[in-house]
């Protein structure tokens, strides 16, 4: 099994999670993060002093996957999070040990 | 005897109509009643009923100012803090509403409003001997004393909770309560008394040897506050990380209401000041709101200009420093004048928080300085200029000539006045908070710790949080 | 015909002036006038004058009462509650400011103040019918009836909506409300008639056999609303967790907010009672203040020495108290004693919900009982000791002479009528409330289902959430 | 001369009590004076006691209306966007605040009450010219003019924020001030002057040609406004992601307190429209609330048995479609009329917002259409429909006998009236409103761009965050 | 060493933690996120237009044991997180590669 | 590559990402947690119930990085985080089996 961590652009969560349910993939977490990177964020004026906002509000989403599934959710996740702009975010994908649904205790792959 | 019309009749629900009733339908029926009977039972009833209204205006008057405390002013500077603490500045705020009220029972009052020097009252009005229902025509002829007394407290209330500003997210609980206790007793109330009390030096009403206007508390109010506050800021120094920290606001929603609220308060501090529903209250109530209207016109331009946006923290802090200036001359400038009054000080203001401070690089954490010191200095000494009597006739010469006022009257002297005055309100305010921060730093401490300020004043100092939203 | 000065020229917007303008001017110039007729047009016209000054007053204080529940009440209550209950508690305030109103059109005034048996009015008045322009001299000889009509309304509104902070976070929407019109129905227009209805019970006025104080509504709506709450919290047993989870408050920035138009709206409430814009306003309001001042204290003072830190939660918590324990007493008591009732509410309430509660077990959610219940009965006793005609001379007996009031007048008989309308007021509340309360569980069922509780009533019950940051 | 009463006396603080002192004592003392100086006084004298109250309920009533844009509507609006734009939502009720007190000054008082034609006021009050102390017997014959002009100012103010609602979320800040300035100018001013201006069109009390009943601004302040609404929604087009994405409040419980400041600020703005604390007033407050609570009501109940559950949103929602719909009827009709146009108003609103504004997809984002718009025209009729001079006997035709008003009196013409007031208001509205968003968008352009939406008008337009949580 | 990642019901928080602490674990962190999953969320209407709430309040539970305590705070959780009902929530189990105490640079299970 | 995963002090979030910009490591992704460990919490009081708040906010830093900069990035954290006080927090390194840049599908380092 692959945990997928992907970090989106907040409004682009909406496509993300349709493009995935029409793939079948129901279970994920969502974290709001905030995020720095390349992308240079916005300047803010408070009392006539000037400072950047380098921290911009990103969406993390993880989900844990067959490693058989894990290109075809990949390239669905990025299709559905991309603009093509700076700041579209990344994807990290993991190793994961176990899984276990904690309703019944299935483990593995049954657990997703 | 004069006031038994307010005293008695008036006591008892319904009590008063009756007596009315007897008197006027005697009046009407038993003819052997003589007409002069009937005249001054008609002339009983009339100053009841001149009471009846202007009570009504002042009573609401005193609510509306209380409001400016709390929720406005808490809420104004809460929203502008950090928000772990967004408690603690609020309480500084509302807590000034039950202990000043104690302090102005005991001895405020008197203090303020009895005769004595020209510089504080005697103690003849000590826990409010003596003040009653009857009206003290010396300052409202017509609405009970004890009304004039209430709504002068809300002055007392709000006036220390504005140097909070200044100490903002570091002062510890007990030297702030101790600070502003003691800040009442030695700048509030002799300069309250200066300028309001009979006798005061600087009464323009009631036999000041320098006449000065201040209408409702544009040197008693915002210049002592305000210069107190810098004193303070200076004193305490910076907060952990300013100014390279942002530090903005937590919450600027909070602060729109809270600003809302002090405008919508203001009405009663100022419109109030005329101690009566008179067409002089209405005149204050006008250039109030057009000094607030031209001053968040004035800030939120100047912003515009020179940083390419113009912010909402930007526009609300400029109503607020139109208000302030027009505070003293609201009872004697004509609209377009208070137009212009504020929009002036919404510009200096502006500058004043930007500039300046960043300048000097004093951490006035919210603007109490440059707002209230600032803006209050502006419209004192405009004041001068503005003034006149078309809005205010109410000062006569010994020949019962009216006076010209202002510069535009052709009292240019006025505003040497004004300038004096101003200068005494800062003189006092610098002098007497700075011993006033050496006892407390010596009996209290002043300060909260380090790690007291990084968790912040909600946890450490009240052991709650403003928001938990987990649950 | 005694009212016709009210309804007619009054009606048309500045018709009022030029009858007086016909009137005087005539007075003036129409040499072959009458001084007579002259003195009956004045007469009038002072009338009238008394009329909009008291009007103003009481228009102001009737919108200052509903401003106490909405947002007032709404914003204290809910800033106590979980985050997932916010809007649910808002509600069951909102929601009475709808419904009470349509009741008390249809019956309620009429039970509470027309004329009936002791405990309850008849249906004169029910639809309104006859309750007009005209003013109801029993009631209030200067205002219209209608204005008198929809003060006592705000009452009405506000009472039944204080004991939600009891069964705060459980109880269905469609129980609370079946609850609360049973409740006014039972409850609330039977005591309100006994004390203040003419010929009621304990009216002190109008012919009661056991003469009561009750200013504002000491027993009327605290100890009515904070002993039912008890009542309630009792019934309808704990929150799921509690007293395992601390269940603290999700917003005490919005509970300072409340509080504090909590304490403005008071104004309207205690003042208003007064019914005009008279002196005895003027020492409501000045009691008012000082009690609610006192009690913050109070409370703030008790806490820090017992828990070693000052929450702002009981510095508002304190104010309440003493609100609710100075409103029996405002129209009757002089400004120091008025500071000592609310600092003991302060003290006694601290008391009743860090301790007692405790002790007890019982989950008064919000403290309804704890802060209405205990400083109502407290109130209401002191009025008896405290209460004195140097404040209000309006009781005279056969022989016009003013009676003595309270203990201090030297008339300690009246603190036994104090405990006795506490009691019958104590007796009804959970009496009715018990009652009420078993009719609704068998009607609709009181408490919301497991799974709603943790999920929150503002999802489950109204399919919403009180914030939403994420977009 | 007239007015001498309300200028001179009433301008120092004291002075006027000396006055009546000196005339009445008089009146008492000095034997020789003749009985008619005597009444002259106190002609005089009961005059300035009529003007306190009645200029007392008008200030509380002006600084009310003030009080339902900033804070009432700015939070009512601010709570139903989402997160991102709630400080730009705020700032469009704000800054009109500043900007339409400055262009009523200059132009619109005079615009609007000057005489001139059918459509139009003329330019003599420009600058306030002459608009002092001194009542105008035209429109309120007991107050200062100023309190007059103040009073409808702040009529100015909340109606163009109205319209913000249609084009929340999406529009430049400099748009919508020209938007805003010139809407005043073309739509508002005239609208005012035709139905309220002396020898306006459709004046009811001042020779208007078409008589149409608008007690306090159906037509004028709720029809254009909701109408002018829609057609910026229509024009501007959807938001981003509308109606796809749901777009829902980010925080219900500001939005409640903003509905329950504008239900407290209604009564201002209905009652104050009788222009003194008379019986008219009290009527008007009445239907007031009784508007507002049968149309939260009627909202809730048919949302509860449509949809399940019934929200708060939509309680609120309610009771601001009861307050506009009574505002037209609300010095004109009994209680339970009242009543009834608030229920229908309820009910007929949740259908707008619900149905009918889906089945066009129009994006009228915070419902200022299907509230203000719809419920403005209901008003409207039903006020031809139970108007009656039970409540208002204002209007009396030349023989001077009380004229029957609405179809309950039988004069079932006045519904016609009515229609065509609305329908002018509704053509008004749309044309004025296309007119100006095309210049508007020629000159500025209306909207931001889509990066600017997406990323919130805060940061993007004012460089702010409404909530910042972080430290 | 392991990292256990448990995704939790928000209101079953408080026994995972008693229960955790039982058994001698103290070291946790805890975020605030919201799950997607089989649990079909609640309805909501606004203005009269309805839509599925699908995203629900969830609590993470990340701590990082011993392999040695592995299987006993599996246990533990498990016991501890669940209702039986849908909407239990999962735990994912990875491999850490390394742990530092930064007050002192621990490394290693001592870090724990 | 590696995930750098910081639980640290949230008034050492500044310094910290100062640091981390001085040695050229831009890329980073920021969650407000709560943590529970030896540091103790402190005291609340509530309606005079007085209760233990042990649930300490903290902020959690995670970046990924090459193995090759893996321990310069871990000296810059540690002392750029750390007051040498109890609940300075911890730093916790796992492996990274991909990395993505979504705006133009890059793998590997070359997203980073
Ligand atoms: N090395 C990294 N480790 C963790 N998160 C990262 C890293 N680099 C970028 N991110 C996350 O991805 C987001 C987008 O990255 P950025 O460089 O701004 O744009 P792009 O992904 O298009 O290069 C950042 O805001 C941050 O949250
Ligand atoms: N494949 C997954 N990857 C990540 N998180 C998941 C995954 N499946 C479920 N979750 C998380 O677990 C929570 C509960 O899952 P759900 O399917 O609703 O109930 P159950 O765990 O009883 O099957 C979800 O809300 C989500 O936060
Ligand atoms: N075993 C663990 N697993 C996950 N997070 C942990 C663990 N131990 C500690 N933490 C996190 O590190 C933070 C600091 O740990 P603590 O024990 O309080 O201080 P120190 O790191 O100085 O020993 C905790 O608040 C928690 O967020």
């Amino acid at each position: 099994m692959k945990k997928i961590e992907a970090i989106i652009q907040p409004f682009k969560m909406e496509p993300v999670k349709e493009a995935l349910k029409a793939i079948g993939i129901d279970g994920m977490t969502l974290t709001e993060v905030r995020g720095h990177g390349r992308q240079k964020g916005h300047k803010e004026v408070y009392r006539g002093q000037e400072y950047n906002v380098d921290l911009l509000p990103k969406m993390k989403i993880e989900l844990v996957v067959s490693d058989a599934r894990l290109e075809e959710v990949l390239r669905t996740l990025t299709t559905a999070a991309r603009t093509g702009k700076i700041g579209d975010g990344k994807i990290f994908v993991y190793d994961v040990a176990e899984a276990i649904r904690i309703r019944n205790d299935d483990r593995g792959e049954a657990a997703l | 005897m004069d006031t038994g019309f307010l005293c008695n009749p008036e006591k008892e629900i319904g009590m008063k109509f009756f007596t009315l009733l007897m008197f006027s339908s005697a009046a009407m029926a038993q003819a052997p009643q003589s007409v002069d009977a009937k005249l001054a039972a008609l002339d009983a009833a009339v100053k009841s009923a001149q009471s009846a209204g202007d009570n009504a205006w002042m009573l609401t008057s005193a609510a509306l100012v209380l409001l400016m405390t709390g929720p406005g002013l808490a809420l104004f500077y809460g929203g502008l803090v950090r928000r772990k603490n967004v408690l603690g500045t609020m309480m500084q705020s509302f807590i000034l509403m039950a202990v000043i009220t104690v302090l102005w029972a005991i001895v405020g009052y008197s203090l303020v409003f009895a005769e004595g020097s020209p510089f504080l009252g005697d103690l003849r009005y000590a826990f409010l001997r003596g003040v009653g229902i009857a009206p003290n025509p010396d300052y409202a002829a017509t609405i009970p004393q004890q009304t004039y007394m209430v709504y002068q407290l809300m002055f007392a209330i709000i006036t220390p909770a504005l140097i909070s500003g200044a100490f903002a997210e570091r002062m510890k609980f007990s030297a702030m309560l101790l600070f502003t206790v003691l800040w009442a007793l030695i700048v509030y109330f002799p300069m309250a008394h200066m300028v309001w009390g009979k006798g005061g030096l600087l009464n323009a009403a009631l036999g000041g040897k320098i006449p000065t206007f201040d209408f409702a508390g544009g040197t008693v109010v915002h210049i002592t506050s305000g210069v107190s506050a810098l004193v303070c800021a200076l004193y305490l120094g910076k907060r952990l990380g300013y100014p390279h920290e942002p530090m903005k606001p937590h919450s600027v929603v909070l602060s729109v209401i809270g600003a809302c609220l002090l405008w919508f308060g203001w009405f009663g501090f100022n419109a109030g000041s005329a101690l009566g529903a008179s067409g002089l209250a209405t005149s204050a109530f006008v250039a109030t709101h057009f000094g607030a209207a031209a001053a968040a016109l004035g800030w939120t331009f100047v912003e515009w200009i020179r940083s390419g946006k113009p912010s909402v923290l930007g526009a609300i802090s400029g109503c607020v420093a139109g208000l302030v200036a027009i505070t003293p001359a609201s009872g004697f400038v004509q609209p377009f004048p208070a137009l212009l009054i504020g929009f002036m000080a919404g510009v200096i203001c502006y500058f004043m928080v930007t500039l300046v401070k960043h300048r000097f690089g004093y951490d006035d954490s919210l603007d109490a300085f440059g707002v209230h010191g600032a803006g209050g200095t502006v419209g004192a000494i405009l004041t001068g200029v503005f003034a006149t009597n078309l809005i205010n006739d109410g000062f006569k010469d010994s020949a019962g000539k009216v006076m010209a006022l202002g510069w535009v009257d052709g009292n240019g002297a006025q505003v040497v006045n004004q300038l004096i005055g101003s200068a005494i309100a800062w003189v006092l305010a610098i002098v007497g908070t700075l011993v006033i921060l050496k006892i407390c730093d010596a009996l209290v401490g002043l300060r909260i710790d380090k790690d007291a300020e990084i968790q912040g004043m909600d946890v450490s100092l009240h052991g709650e949080e403003g928001y938990f939203f987990e649950t």
